[in-house]
């Protein structure tokens, strides 16, 4: 029965992808049936939801595996078509589809009318199956091919809107940046098969005793950069801001909910592993703090509302690595599950009010004016939009609350918990530890700083549209807002899984309890964490601390920010000074990596280079590309087309051959 | 010794008429040149004992394959070409990379084939190399190759009509 | 001195590689042609002396297929130079470079 | 040997070499017809069937033990019967797009047909034969007929000087081909493979033997197209008519790197080849990729991309182990669906025999949103070559990089990973060309592009079967141990067979 179930989870979003798309391909009829595409594209995803819940409730605490068929068994290498259900797997089930099912449903309201909509229905439910497969799967092989699903998905979704050449360039960049985490994926994969014999997690992680110290760094070193890559980490993250490119659903279901967390779920079912590495631990404390912090302070300058989250992400993405680093694996996931609800509600709120500027800016145009400046997702063209989108409106703030980690809300149970859990690991003899908190309670000061500053900018003040009020966006309509209410009940009581452990001595932690492996769980847990040694004022004082800030943050750039509006940010600009400049020019990570990588390659090859088509990739992973293809035609020049050259080089590669095989 | 003698004075004769092939200005001479050569290395063979070849060397390959080339050059009535005005770097490189390839060969031979006996055309090998035992081979152990080489023949026959006929259908 | 099937085979490489001299010089379609044939005959010289060493017949079946192969290769080589000179009236090699890069 | 026994035995030999002596037969049929009846309709029908019967009687050989035929100079069954499937296999699938194609292009001569069957009776004798004179033969065989079908549209310059190239360079290298066969001989007294490692340690004659082996792998570099081997592919390829590309850069290699694979495993002891093997591996995986990044022309850039496959199966040879070239042969089959489909793709596109030499990638911009078929079948054929899961291409490479891994040439494999990393760059850019561009963004001065012409049913057909192929082959439990078993024991491979 449940095998079954289980079956059918991970088979129905494909019959829903392939219903959704191979048909209208061929049928073209089809294709503006818009009600009967999103009713089979959202059950696709809603059944199997009902049936993770069913599965969630009837679980009895012992994982089991439903293995589809033994896929090959080539020597020693036996890879079955393998799922797994534990706890683990069951409540990333639950957040990915759940999560899915209401942005589907948002999705039939923001696609509406779009030529694409069968197509756009058929990625979606096609990105759930591969989600589903990375994240259910028994081995590492079945998670991999579940790994590269999403990016193909990703890739597809982001070019979703390939008229605009941006888009397009922005997915080959987030594909290309991607393929260099995938290759150190493949190469664990590689070294974990020859050590242990097999991949599947049994095998890899009650063989983690029987490796060297060495191996284990490798791979654990390995898996962390794959997961640097899917997870947008320095110095891999350059790709998930111009990811925005996608529809708004998109950006709010793979690239703030679910894809991006994948590589913290990789780390968080190879724990075991993972805590052999104690080295490899204090690289990822270090770098999800860094990037926590970069990414924050490149926050406070976007003006586009969509890069303002996307950084917020990367961001969030940062505290769940500190949290990996210092070995609170649970506390990563319990993150990932707040972040969901909060983040995706944040990116569906943005959409409701990108939805409605593009209808300010259809009006516009139709009174005669010139919009081709203007852009629907700039919040200095908002403002005051609390009085025409009300649901939105309550929704975002209090979305917004959630992740500045205002008290008794999901984001602040999460994001203390990651602060607490790096103190103590500081507390308890890795001293990095110390730092990396501070540079997270720095980090938690700036997000509600800038997560204030956009909700004001955009829904307070006064309106900064031309014409207004007379021409005014109007709410979204229901399938638009359902999704947000549901969202925003979620954000608000999704904290209360996982209390801190100061209340009945961590009793009333439910999700340590249910996920950690001293309880049964398959997430592994430091071993010395389990006491809780530090004093209980202190336990206190920090989450006093962890409040604090979060309401300090929130009320200060409040009072700015409504007070001064956009004026503001040039008081910051002049106060910070050079500063606030590299802020907003995002540390000029693009350009250091064109300088550090491109422009050396470029300038070696010389000529040929400006011929290169522009638009392809741009940054880094095009002007790598553009440089290797200059190499390509210097080296091409060697291809004149005269025979006897090609002989040459024949003659010359006899030589070569004879020589290696006769004298090495 | 007289074998000697025949052997040196063939080797001179094929290298010799070798080099005039490749060298000849016009490719008439060339083709004469090489005709000179075939002849010459059917001569070797003949002192090897292999007669059978021997002969087939002359009729496949100065008669068969030689006249078609004289006719071909005739047929499009190519004259010399030009001397080359200077050496160029091409030139230079193709030199330098066949004699690194003489040398590969000569140290091939010269390390390499101690362990071979000294030349000493038995009797077996006289009857190895009749034209009976060479055709009993050809079509018992080796008939799948012979018949594949007919298939061969086929298709280069086919090909060159396609290529040559001024207007194919 | 004694004559040994190294002297055949030592002939055998300088004959080779002068075919293989002549592909790489010369600019004549048609004398390129005549130095893969030479290339091609070089071999069987010492194909032949291995056999006679051997006393062993295999060899001469590989030099009767040899000599097929060279007239079938020398019958689409020529043909080819005809086609080749219909479409520009020359055999240097050097002209035909329309496929490049 | 009395010769009356000896026909005796052969009649039951014909029968275990039955796809062979059917192919042939075949194509001496469609010969003798087209004398008579000019460029018949039918004649395709009788290459097809004879195809599809060669092919369901490999089919069923695919179990049965290895066996060698005519005193043992060809094999037959089990490893010998997975190769010739893929060789007729992709004979087929060509020889169906061809038709509607070559008609388009107004070259849809009979003996096409039987210079396709004549070419793979070359290849299947070379891909399962068991001497070297087998091998030599078949080689020769192939390539005469891939010379003539390179230069079929000879009123176009282009076409019959890459023929011209590719007949030239492929003398030259039969030449070299030869010597190595000629010293090998001499070095071990034999030319059956399997009893050459047993000749090499009776008579001693080293250097002799390793040269032999350095100019035969020179030989089989050439056909595999390895760097520095390679220069005459993208010429060859791009004169040729293009579904004819597509089966010569996929059959033809598979025969020559699975008679390449014979003779490492049977013939050469597992030493010192393994550098050379590597060497040349990263070489074509380097400057396959590198030199694919450079083009604009579609079918030049497909060259070269199918110049870096070969890198990528050379380095599953380079491992030397059974997994290694279990896995290279598994890669094979997949490289030819693969490579046939997108070179399908782009013959659909075009409507003369010229058009393909000089289309480039822009002028086909927006075409998979005006073909929507051949927009995506093209995506999924560019995401497999990239080697990107679920797609086959993928399990290939996991197949070949592997076993490199295992047996200690992870610098290999990871200069492999990185090459098809790098890869994606030109591929995607053929994705995003045809399904990200407009229409309206092909270059002005660019030949002027239709829609291609109507696509007839058996074409959709093949490009289908060759995409769900794609989807599915990575996940047919047992297929990727069908190869595994042929290698079983490395250790009794020399002398027994």
């Amino acid at each position: 029965m449940d095998a079954l179930l289980v079956r059918l989870i991970i088979l129905l979003p494909l019959a829903g992808a392939i219903l959704t798309g191979l048909v209208p391909l061929f049928m073209p009829g089809l294709r503006k049936n818009e009600s009967l595409i999103s009713t089979i594209g959202t059950l696709a995803v809603a059944v199997p939801f009902g049936m993770v819940v069913y599965l969630f409730l009837t679980f009895d605490g012992n994982a089991f595996v439903a293995t589809f068929y033994t896929w090959m068994a080539a020597g020693d290498l036996s890879v079955d078509f393998a799922y797994r259900i534990d706890q683990l797997s069951l409540i990333m089930g639950l957040v990915v589809l759940g999560v899915g099912t209401l942005i589907h449903v948002y999705s039939i309201g923001y696609m509406h009318g779009d030529d694409g909509f069968w197509k756009f229905f058929s990625y979606l439910n096609l990105f759930i199956f591969a989600m589903l497969n990375l994240i259910l799967a028994d081995n590492l092989v079945v998670l991999f091919l579940g790994w590269e699903g999403v990016g193909l998905c990703s890739f597809l979704l982001i070019g979703f809107w390939y008229t605009d050449l941006k888009n397009s360039a922005a997915a080959n960049k987030a594909f290309i940046v991607n393929r260099i985490g995938d290759f150190a994926f493949l190469l664990a994969m590689f070294l974990l098969f020859r050590e242990l014999g097999g991949l599947d997690f049994d095998t890899l992680l009650n063989g983690v005793d029987t490796l060297s110290s060495t191996t284990v760094t490798m791979a654990v070193l390995l898996l962390f950069l794959a997961a640097t890559g899917k997870s947008a980490q320095i110095p891999l993250f350059v790709w998930l801001p111009d990811a925005m490119a996608g529809p708004t659903p998109v950006s709010a279901l793979i690239h703030a909910a679910t894809m991006v967390t994948s590589g913290l779920y990789l780390l968080a079912r190879m724990s075991d592993m993972v805590l052999a590495a104690p080295g490899v631990m204090v690289l990822i404390a270090i770098v999800g703090a860094l990037t926590a912090l970069v990414a924050a302070t490149i926050a406070i300058t976007q003006t586009d509302i969509k890069r303002v989250l996307a950084y917020s992400t990367v961001s969030q993405l940062g505290f769940m690595f500190m949290a990996v680093g210092v070995g609170a694996f649970f506390v990563a996931i319990f993150h990932v599950v707040t972040h969901a609800f909060f983040k995706a509600l944040l990116f569906l709120g943005s959409g409701s009010v990108i939805h409605g500027m593009h209808e300010v800016e259809h009006d516009l145009e139709h009174e005669g004016h010139d919009t081709s400046s203007f852009d629907a997702q700039d919040m200095r063209t908002m403002g005051n939009l609390k009085a025409y989108m009300p649901a939105t409106h309550i929704t975002f703030l209090i979305a917004t609350l959630a992740i500045a980690g205002i008290p008794l809300l999901s984001g602040f149970f999460s994001k203390d918990e990651i602060l607490f859990m790096a103190f103590q690991a500081g507390y308890n003899g890795m001293p990095v530890a110390y730092a990396v908190w501070a540079v997270g309670i720095l980090t938690a000061l700036l997000t509600a700083v800038y997560m204030t500053r956009a909700y004001v900018l955009t829904f307070r003040g006064e309106e900064r549209w031309p014409e207004a009020p007379s021409i005014a966006p109007h709410e979204s309509p229901l399938s638009m807002t359902l999704p947000l209410w549901t969202l925003a009940i979620l954000a608000i009581v999704g904290g209360y899984i996982g209390l801190p452990g100061v209340i009945a001595d961590g009793d009333w932690n439910w999700i340590h309890h249910y996920l950690a492996q001293d309880y049964g769980g398959p997430v592994a847990d430091l071993a010395d964490s389990a006491g809780f040694s530090l004093p209980l004022a202190l336990k206190w004082l920090l989450i006093a601390i962890g409040g604090g800030v979060a309401i300090l943050g929130v009320s200060l750039a409040w009072v700015a920010y409504d007070r001064e509006g956009l004026a503001f940010d040039d008081r910051l600009r002049e106060r910070l000074g050079p500063l606030y400049g590299v802020w907003e020019v995002k540390y000029r990570l693009d350009e250091v990596y064109d300088a550090a990588l491109v422009n050396p390659i470029r300038d070696i090859m010389g000529q040929g280079f400006a011929k290169a088509d522009a638009s392809v990739v741009d940054g880094v992973v095009n002007g790598a590309a553009r440089g290797a293809a200059a190499f390509g035609r210097v080296l091409g020049r060697i291809q004149t087309g005269v025979i006897q050259r090609y002989a040459v080089m024949m003659v010359l590669g006899v030589v070569i051959v004879m020589a290696l095989i006769l004298f090495v | 010794m007289i074998q000697q003698v025949l052997f040196l004075f063939l080797a001179v004769v094929a290298i010799g008429s070798a080099l005039g092939a490749v060298l000849a200005r016009s490719p008439i001479n060339s083709a004469l040149w090489m005709v000179v050569n075939l002849i010459a290395v059917a001569g070797l063979y003949i002192t090897l004992n292999a007669l059978f070849i021997g002969v087939l060397q002359v009729l496949v390959y100065a008669g068969a394959i030689m006249v078609p080339i004289l006719f071909v050059i005739m047929l499009l009535n190519l004259g010399s070409m030009p001397a080359p005005s200077e050496i160029q770097w091409k030139h230079v490189v193709a030199f330098i990379l066949g004699v690194a390839l003489l040398t590969q060969l000569a140290f091939v031979l010269a390390i390499g084939l101690d362990a071979l006996p000294e030349m000493s055309v038995s009797e077996e090998a006289v009857a190895a190399s009749s034209a009976r035992e060479i055709g009993k081979m050809l079509f018992t152990r080796y008939v799948l190759p012979f018949e594949i080489i007919a298939i061969l023949l086929l298709a280069a026959t086919i090909g060159a009509v396609m290529f040559a006929k001024r207007k194919f259908a | 001195m004694e004559l040994t099937v190294n002297w055949y085979l030592a002939l055998s490489a300088i004959l080779f590689s002068i075919g293989v001299m002549g592909v790489l010089f010369r600019s004549n379609a048609i004398v390129i042609l005549l130095s893969v044939e030479l290339m091609l005959n070089a071999v069987n010289v010492s194909i032949i002396a291995l056999a006679q060493m051997m006393a062993d017949s295999t060899g001469h079946i590989l030099v009767f297929f040899v000599l097929a192969v060279a007239a079938a290769e020398a019958a689409i080589g020529l043909s080819l130079v005809i086609a080749l000179f219909r479409t520009k009236p020359t055999v240097d090699v050097n002209e035909f470079n329309l496929l490049k890069h | 040997m009395d010769l009356s026994q000896a026909y005796d035995a052969m009649l039951g030999d014909l029968a275990g070499a039955f796809p062979l002596v059917l192919l042939a037969v075949a194509g001496l049929v469609i010969v003798v017809w087209d004398a008579f009846r000019n460029n018949d309709p039918l004649l395709p029908y009788i290459a097809g069937g004879a195809l599809a019967i060669g092919l369901v009687f490999e089919g069923s050989q695919l179990a049965s033990e290895q066996t060698t035929l005519f005193y043992g100079n060809i094999r037959a069954g089990g490893f010998a019967a997975f190769i010739n499937m893929v060789l007729l296999g992709g004979t087929l699938l060509s020889v169906v797009l061809s038709v509607p194609y070559l008609r388009q292009i107004k070259h849809a001569y009979g003996e096409v047909y039987a210079l396709m069957l004549f070419a793979t009776v070359g290849m299947m004798a070379l891909a399962t034969g068991n001497s070297l004179i087998m091998l030599f033969v078949g080689l020769e065989t192939m390539s005469v007929c891939l010379y003539i079908l390179v230069g079929l549209v000879r009123k176009d310059e282009g076409s019959i000087e890459s023929a011209f190239k590719y007949f030239v360079l492929g003398a030259f290298a039969t030449g070299f081909f030869l010597y190595g066969i000629a010293l090998l001989y001499g070095a071990t007294g034999t030319v059956y493979l399997h009893e050459m490692q047993s000749g090499f340690a009776q008579s001693g004659a080293t250097t002799m033997f390793w040269a032999g082996v350095g100019l035969l792998l020179v030989g089989f570099f050439f056909k595999v197209s390895a760097v520095p081997f390679h220069m005459w592919t993208p010429d060859a390829y791009q004169g040729a008519p293009t579904t004819l590309t597509g089966y010569m850069s996929t059959t033809s290699k598979a025969a020559a790197f699975t008679a390449l694979i014979l003779v490492l495993y049977y013939a050469l002891p597992p030493e010192r080849w393994t550098t050379v093997l590597a060497v040349v591996a990263v070489l074509t995986m380097v400057a396959g990729n590198v030199l694919a990044l450079a083009q604009d022309n579609v079918k030049r850039m497909l060259a070269y991309s199918s110049i870096a496959h070969g890198g990528y199966i050379l380095v599953g040879l380079a491992a030397g182990t059974a997994a290694g070239y279990s896995g290279a042969l598994y890669y094979l089959l997949i490289y030819s669906i693969m490579n046939i489909g997108a070179f399908g793709v782009i013959a659909l596109l075009e409507w003369d025999g010229k058009i393909g030499r000089e289309q480039t990638m822009e002028s086909l911009s927006g075409i998979g949103t005006q073909r929507p078929f051949l927009g995506l079948a093209m995506a999924v054929f560019m995401f497999s070559l990239i080697g990107f899961p679920p797609f086959g291409g993928f399990f290939g490479k996991v197949a070949v990089f592997g076993p490199a891994i295992d047996a200690g040439l992870t610098w290999l494999a990871v200069i492999g990973l990185l090459a098809s990393v790098a890869s994606a760059g030109y591929y995607l850019r053929v994705v995003y060309v045809f399904s990200f561009k407009s229409a309206d963004e092909r270059p002005a001065e660019a030949p002027a592009t239709g829609t291609g012409f109507n696509v007839p049913f058996s074409s959709l057909a093949v490009l289908s079967l060759c995409v769900v192929l794609l989807v599915v082959v990575g996940f047919i439990p047992g297929l990727r141990d069908v190869t595994t078993h042929y290698f079983i024991d490395m250790a009794v491979a020399a002398g027994t067979l």
